[in-house]
């Protein structure tokens, strides 16, 4: 007999890890994408490998996620990150007042990490603002954004998993109160066409809100979108943070030849309508000079807006007061609508640690005992997502 | 032969000839006016020297010429078999030329 | 129609086309430089050609030769041959450039090389015109 | 803001076919890029279909022809531009799936094989000193494998066997920083009529490089190494 069918819905970070999961788990699995893989939120994010430092004192249930994962990663996706570490460092009074919070939370969610003098955090990045007072190295680092979920897709390809791109969902299909399947348009041939599933995962990100809708269901989803810049010159090696509550501007990352400041943080209703705020260039420029002052003179390559997918309902004003861990909603105890699972919130980050729980709940739903692979399992490069297959 | 052979060897007779064929213009068509005669040209050839060059000339700019034209063909995805068919094509074309060369030589 | 019976097309693939090489509206200073190398050394060979079909002249006797000459001496020949000596000092100049580059020499100049091969390639060209006009 | 004209290659197998060109106007305000205008497009007109992913050129997927020149969509701002008519086709000499999208997998058939790390050391702030655990700053590869190289290579539109400017790149890499890639093996694969003896240095492929990787050096670099012999060593240099 044919191992059970689920259908993920969005290729992004969590539909890859979610798929690479359930793969190696022995399902069947389906990845439909309306777009190209990486097209929504995870391509365009900051490009880093959070050691959890970000959210140590405000929001320490997703700080203690992201160091778990961010040690896994390195283990299992050896080459997609630049091991560069990550610099917190207090430039104002202000900031040094948020130092002890810091430094207790860091400790308290079990986040490595060591804390050097002005003179040496200078040594390791000659542009930083020459009024440093403080700074704690953490084990931030660089990713590439696109290139490490291909290799949770690639990985899942390998293990029999189909991906669909330009494949849009049109339709949650359902009998009763039981989701069957879905009805995707393929946008190469304009056709549409009906895929059967055993379960349908949402893993639609910021779309997650949508695409439950289809389904008739609500999940407390709040896409909250930043604008993130480029510019060219690579000005500082290691991530920079700024140490004080998470504000705009204060995380620079080296990524290749260039360096990404980000972000700002409002919030929106419809993913797809995000305007880039032209006037929130010139923040990310002016809050990026407090920490490398060099910055100021950095020739512009892009600006970019991103939706982060996150939890909470109506009411937030910036995005910033709404936590970024993640949640798990199965439907059937939630709506008593069955076969259907949301994956919602979390950060690129968190992505095999989201997918583990969301392939738990799969599993459980279809009475199977499939333990999780994926701490152990060592991704295959990202090229082999382009492997002919047949 | 190997490509990086062949790409050694056209770049070799490619600056051979800029040698040559600098002499080869200089002698026949500029220095004192040029060859201008019947006689003088049978005169000339008469040296060996000129002989030797002229001879070296005429199978470096052959083997030069159908080199870039067999480099300009492989460029058309041709199949292996194809490809060898071109190379057997030309080095007999270029055999021709050569031996026509050399037997115009003869003839004065 | 369900997910069994649906299947994409292959993508269309592009036929291998020698106008490639002729894809004027786009090329850099090294795209011209390939062209015309290209263009320059098939010249040459159909010169080659001609010349070793002229020379056969001398096969036929003096005075098959003498009238190759006189046919020769025309302007419009002589317009000609100043056309070929541009296209050899080109090829030849622009091919030193490509040998250089093969050996890793002024491959961040190349663009600068072609010029200096350009320049001097007219330079030949408009003596070897004065000398022969 | 300005109105301008796009004018955007449309296929679909089966449902656009032959191809044709649709039109649209569009207002662009001074920082709007060619990926803004398509994903604008994108909100009326779900069917249109384009790659596209970091939006700051880093991933490499927006590759296209604008105005019949290979660049990344998301770093071409429309009014640098200059004209009233953008023409959008896709990439050249790759396989055609829909619209602007072209499929990837014959480029990685070729530069996959070369192993290239993507991780590298990096050449910035040499000065600054990295803590002890990390040893040596490092960062990602410039080649974004976006494919520009192949659409503007005139051999490889002729010849699609061609290793192609983007394999030949990444083999050079490996020889100056082999980072546990076996040199020897590398420069042999290189080393073939299909490989860098192949190129006849037009150097489009660095003309268009959206990275600065230029390619065509890189190719006469290993001309050089096979031609000097100089890595047969195969050690790091």
């Amino acid at each position: 007999m044919n191992p059970p069918h689920v259908v993920v819905i969005g290729g992004g970070a969590t539909g890859a890890a979610v798929a690479h999961d359930l793969a190696l788990r022995g399902l069947r699995v389906t990845v439909v994408e309306r777009g190209e893989v990486t097209s929504g939120t995870t391509g365009r994010h900051h490009g880093l490998l959070h050691s959890g430092a970000r959210y140590a004192v405000k929001d320490q249930e997703s700080a203690k996620e992201c160091i778990e994962e961010n040690m896994i990663l390195r283990r299992i996706a050896p080459g997609s990150f630049e091991l560069n570490n990550g610099l917190f460092v207090a430039i104002t009074d202000e900031d040094m007042a948020y130092r002890p919070a810091f430094l207790e939370g860091l400790e308290t969610c079990g986040i490595p990490y060591k804390e050097i003098t002005p003179q040496e955090a200078l040594a390791r990045e000659p542009n930083l603002n020459p009024a440093v007072k403080a700074a704690v190295e953490v084990p931030d680092g660089t990713m590439d954004a696109m290139r490490l979920p291909l290799r949770f897709l690639a990985t899942a390809q390998s293990h029999g998993a189909r991906i669909l791109t330009y494949t849009e969902v049109e339709e949650i299909l359902m009998q009763g109160r039981t989701v069957t399947g879905v009805r995707v348009r393929d946008h190469v041939t304009e056709q549409t066409y009906t895929i059967g599933a055993d379960i349908v995962v949402n893993a639609g990100g910021a779309w997650a809100g949508k695409i439950a809708a289809l389904a008739g269901v609500d999940v407390p989803l709040q896409p909250s979108p930043g604008v993130l810049v480029a510019v060219y010159g690579r000005w500082n090696n290691m991530v920079l943070n700024r140490m004080h509550r998470s504000g705009d501007g204060d995380i620079i990352v080296p990524q290749r030849t260039l360096s990404v400041i980000g972000t700002s943080s409002w919030v929106v209703e419809d993913p797809d309508r995000l305007e880039m705020k032209a006037e929130h260039i010139d923040l990310m420029y002016e809050y990026g000079a407090q920490l490398v002052p060099a910055i100021r003179e950095a020739k512009l390559r892009a600006a970019w807006a991103a939706a982060r997918p996150l939890i909470g309902s109506g009411g937030a004003q910036t995005g910033r007061e709404l936590s970024r861990t993640f949640k798990c909603f199965d439907h059937a105890e939630r709506d008593g609508v069955e076969g259907f699972v949301t994956i919602a919130g979390g950060k690129a980050t968190t992505a095999r640690g989201m997918a583990e729980v969301t392939a738990n709940v799969v599993v459980k739903k279809l009475g199977l005992d499939a333990p999780c692979r994926t701490r152990e399992v060592v991704l295959l490069p990202h090229t082999a997502y382009y492997r002919r297959r047949a | 032969m190997r490509p990086k052979t062949q790409w050694l060897w056209q770049a070799f007779s490619g600056l051979l000839l800029v040698f040559l064929l600098a002499l080869h213009l200089t002698v026949n068509h500029f220095a004192a006016g040029g060859l201008l005669t019947y006689e003088d040209i049978v005169a000339y050839l008469a040296q060996p020297w000129v002989r030797v060059l002229e001879t070296l000339f005429l199978l470096t700019v052959t083997y030069h010429a159908l080199a870039g034209v067999r480099g300009i063909l492989l460029d058309l995805n041709l199949t292996t078999a194809a490809a060898r068919r071109v190379t057997l094509g030309l080095t007999v074309l270029g055999v021709l030329i050569c031996a026509y060369g050399l037997w115009l030589f003869t003839t004065l | 129609m369900n997910a069994e019976e649906y299947r994409r097309p292959a993508p269309r693939l592009p036929a291998p086309q020698a106008k490639e090489w002729l894809a004027f509206s786009k090329r850099g200073v090294g795209g011209w430089a390939f062209l015309l190398h290209r263009l320059t050394g098939l010249v040459l060979v159909f010169y080659l050609f001609l010349h070793l079909a002229v020379l056969s002249a001398l096969a036929r006797g003096p005075q098959a030769y003498q009238a190759m000459l006189a046919f020769m001496d025309s302007p419009l020949i002589v317009a000609l041959e100043v056309g070929l000596i541009a296209t050899i000092a080109f090829h030849a100049l622009n091919g030193i450039r490509l040998v250089l580059m093969g050996f890793g020499v002024g491959v961040r100049a190349h663009k600068a090389l072609f010029w200096v091969a350009f320049v001097l390639a007219a330079g030949l060209t408009a003596l070897a015109a004065l000398a022969m006009f | 803001m300005a109105e301008v004209t796009f004018k955007i290659y449309r296929y679909k197998p089966g449902a656009i076919d032959p191809p044709r060109y649709d039109t649209y106007r569009v207002s662009i305000e001074p920082h709007t890029t060619v990926l803004d205008v398509l994903e604008h497009l994108r909100l009326d007109d779900p069917t249109l279909t384009y790659r596209h992913s970091c939006h700051h050129g880093s991933c490499g997927t927006c590759g296209m022809l604008v105005n019949g020149k290979e660049v990344l969509a998301c770093v071409t701002r429309v009014a640098d531009l200059k004209t009233d008519t953008v023409v959008i086709e896709p990439l050249r000499h790759q396989p055609l799936i829909s619209d602007l999208v072209v499929d990837m997998t014959p480029f990685f058939e070729k530069y996959e094989p070369v192993g290239m790390p993507y991780i590298r050391e990096s050449e910035y702030l040499p000065h600054s000193q990295p803590p002890e655990e990390v040893g040596a700053y490092t960062r990602f590869e410039n080649c974004l494998e976006c494919g520009l190289c192949l659409s503007a290579c005139p051999v490889v539109g002729s010849d699609p066997d061609y290793l192609g400017p983007a394999a030949l790149a990444a083999a050079a890499r490996v020889v100056q920083e082999p980072r546990g890639q076996d040199v020897p093996t590398v420069l042999a694969m290189v080393d073939t009529e299909e490989g860098c003896w192949r190129c006849h240095a037009a150097m489009e492929c660095s003309e268009v490089c959206p990275n600065d990787v230029d390619p065509g050096g890189l190719i006469m670099f290993l001309r050089r190494e096979l031609l000097t012999g100089t890595s047969r060593s195969g050690g790091k240099r």
